[in-house]
């Protein structure tokens, strides 16, 4: 069972005065010098690879993999989709800039006039609406098609989001969310991605967060087809034994926010595919 | 919507290093559903690779090929123009192929 | 969780044809030998009393630590003359025998796969010559994936 | 003494009707008991929901104990009284656990930060 968050932007702007705060600037330096010294052998922009970027033999089999990658299939398909026009005549196209073509390094960025944080599959939702078309499910293949096919027309982009002063209340909300523990086993995002980032859990290596964001939508090998970052945050909740939220929930959307705003200066390299 | 087979291919000293990706669920006949049913055996069995139309290499799979079959495999003899076509046969007589012409 | 909806493939429509003016297949389907649920069995379905010798020759390239039991790469090839066949068999999966690929004459014996594997296992390249049979072997674990898996 | 024996028999019999007597109706009794503790297991059941609701509220809701109330219900209903008990307390701990780590974590989280 999945709640919308309910959590009022206000009693963040209430609670933010009772401890230091750093603007997101210093929080990224931060962040990004904490993964500098722990990894201190490898470049902050390898992280886009995640686990990939911490070890050789696993490298080797990933490489192998992206040479003829399985969610080639999905950026053809998304391609299909974008182009197929709506009921009006209208398309995809028209609802973004320069056509939609290499945009997704854009997202998700803060609409002011809405006061809340809009992602990639918001937009693309909110684009059908506006066209009198159904919205799409959030965990279905066609808007991971749609994302695959954005992502690859968007690959080689720098992120660079902007956390405007009234944007700093969601940034804050994505930021607590990513260090608050949760769950039955009563980890946060930062107990395995931070503080244990590059150690091993059981078989696997956990990746660093630098780079979390950068590379989505992935086709995991697990899923066995292309899913978004938030099915990936629904993952992640579940598996610390935590009910996960409703995907483009408005704190999974403030927690990509965060994510995102944290990999500033890194390349977009999505779609991927993870084991 | 239908995928083909996706090919790609280099020519290296007259050699061509042919890699196919062939959209397919393989499934093995012994995965269950959430609902306990078991999901019917569904996989290709055979594998036909030719160069100009003729016969190269004929490959014969089970169920424990992955999802979504990749496949690399080389052809001598080849000059640029020349076409290299890969086709699969399921074991419910489905098939799907591809075509690439050598650069 | 996730959900997963299966896609059907549609047939292309040149395929019947093109599979008409096909040359007669070179051997039947191994049918014996895939349903072997025994190498030994699969061996003498493919082989019949021909020798196994495990050799040098023999190229294996697959992960001694498998990411994920579901894909793991290989690939088989050898430089060895007038190979036939090339053959991926899997000691511990309910069938062994994985894949065989039959080589034209102007076939290098270089090909690669993904394949599914249950547990950790031996995993055998086999290349055919006229008269022999020769192969290399390795272990492959597979790690239950804590998270990840 | 004839009678005697007879009145002290009587004085028996009657001894042991009474003392069935009151034996059933202590069985009786702990037949009411067992009803009136299903009641009570499903008062910790709707405790237990009404917490993990507030936890969902507070989004640090626990998948075990949405499994538990599940199966505390099961129990209850197939009349697996004592499993159903034992459940449903798990059910209320872990969705108590699930609220105090929101409350907890709305302050805690900040020493994590890097600085």
């Amino acid at each position: 069972m999945r709640t919308p968050c309910k959590r009022s932007l206000l009693l963040v702007a209430v609670l933010l005065p009772l401890f230091a705060l750093a603007s997101p600037e210093e929080d990224l330096a931060a962040f990004r010098a904490f993964y500098e010294s722990r990894f201190p052998d490898i470049e902050l922009a390898d992280h886009a690879d995640g686990a990939y970027a911490l070890d050789e033999a696993k490298r080797a089999q990933w490489l192998e993999m992206e040479d003829f990658p399985p969610y080639e299939f999905a950026v053809d398909e998304g391609e299909a989709l974008f182009e197929m026009p709506f009921a009006d005549g209208e398309s995809y196209a028209s609802c973004f800039q320069n056509e939609g073509q290499g945009i997704k390094h854009l997202y998700p960025l803060f609409d002011e006039v809405a006061g809340e944080v809009v992602t990639l599959e918001l937009a693309l939702n909110r684009c059908r609406e506006a066209h009198g078309e159904a919205p799409l499910d959030y965990e279905g293949e066609e808007i991971a098609a749609l994302m695959a096919y954005m992502a690859y027309t968007s690959r080689g982009q720098t992120y660079d989001i902007k956390v405007p002063e009234a944007g700093l209340g969601a940034y804050e909300a994505g930021k607590q969310f990513f260090y608050e523990r949760r769950g039955q086993l009563n980890f946060a995002c930062s107990s395995c991605h931070l503080q244990s980032g590059g150690g091993m859990l059981r078989a696997e290596i956990l990746s660093a967060s630098v780079g979390h964001a950068t590379h989505w939508p992935t086709y995991r090998f697990k899923w066995e087809r292309v899913g978004t970052l938030h099915d990936r945050f629904i993952e992640c909740n579940e598996q610390v034994g935590a009910q996960g939220l409703a995907p483009q929930s408005a704190s999974y959307r403030n927690l990509e926010y965060f994510l995102t705003y944290m990999n500033n200066g890194m390349v977009l390299n999505g779609p991927a595919s993870r084991k | 919507m239908a995928a083909d087979i996706k090919l790609r291919g280099k020519i290296k000293d007259g050699v061509a290093e042919i890699k196919s990706l062939m959209p397919h669920p393989m499934e093995t006949g012994t995965r269950r559903e959430e609902s306990g049913d078991v999901v019917p055996a569904h996989y290709i069995e055979e594998v036909v690779c030719q160069h100009n139309g003729e016969n190269v290499l004929r490959a014969e799979w089970g169920p424990s090929i992955s999802k979504n079959p990749y496949f690399a495999f080389s052809v001598r003899n080849v000059s640029p123009g020349d076409i290299i076509s890969v086709r699969w046969t399921d074991n419910l007589g489905e098939s799907g192929s591809g075509e690439l012409v050598l650069k | 969780m996730m959900k997963h909806s299966r896609r059907r493939f549609l047939r292309g429509l040149g395929v019947a044809v093109a599979l008409a003016a096909l040359p007669v297949r070179l051997m039947a389907r191994a049918t014996d030998a895939f349903r072997a649920t025994k190498l030994e069995d699969a061996n003498k379905a493919l082989f019949g009393q021909l020798p196994l010798v495990e050799s040098d020759a023999v190229n294996l390239k697959i992960p001694a630590i498998a990411e994920n039991g579901a894909v793991v790469p290989v690939t088989v090839s050898t430089e060895l003359e007038g190979v036939q066949a090339i053959y991926i068999m899997i000691d511990e999966n309910p069938n062994p025998l994985s894949a065989t690929f039959e080589l034209g004459a102007s076939s290098p014996a270089d090909v690669s796969t993904r394949v599914k594997m249950g547990k950790s296992s031996m995993v055998r390249g086999l290349v055919k010559t006229r008269d022999q049979v020769f192969y290399a072997a390795q272990e492959v674990k597979v790690t239950i994936g804590g998270c990840g898996g | 003494m004839r009678v005697g024996l007879w009145g002290c028999l009587k004085i028996g019999l009657l001894g042991s009707a009474a003392a069935a007597l009151f034996v059933s109706s202590f069985i009786w009794g702990t037949v009411m008991a067992d009803d009136l503790s299903g009641v009570a297991i499903e008062d910790l059941i709707r405790q237990a929901e009404s917490l993990h609701i507030e936890a969902q509220q507070k989004e640090h809701a626990w998948v075990v104990t949405h499994r538990l109330i599940l199966e505390a219900r099961a129990a209850l209903s197939a009349g697996r009284i004592d499993d159903a008990k034992s459940i449903a307390t798990r059910a209320v701990q872990t969705a108590q656990a699930s609220v105090d780590q929101a409350d907890r974590e709305q302050a805690a989280w900040s020493a994590r930060v890097p600085q």
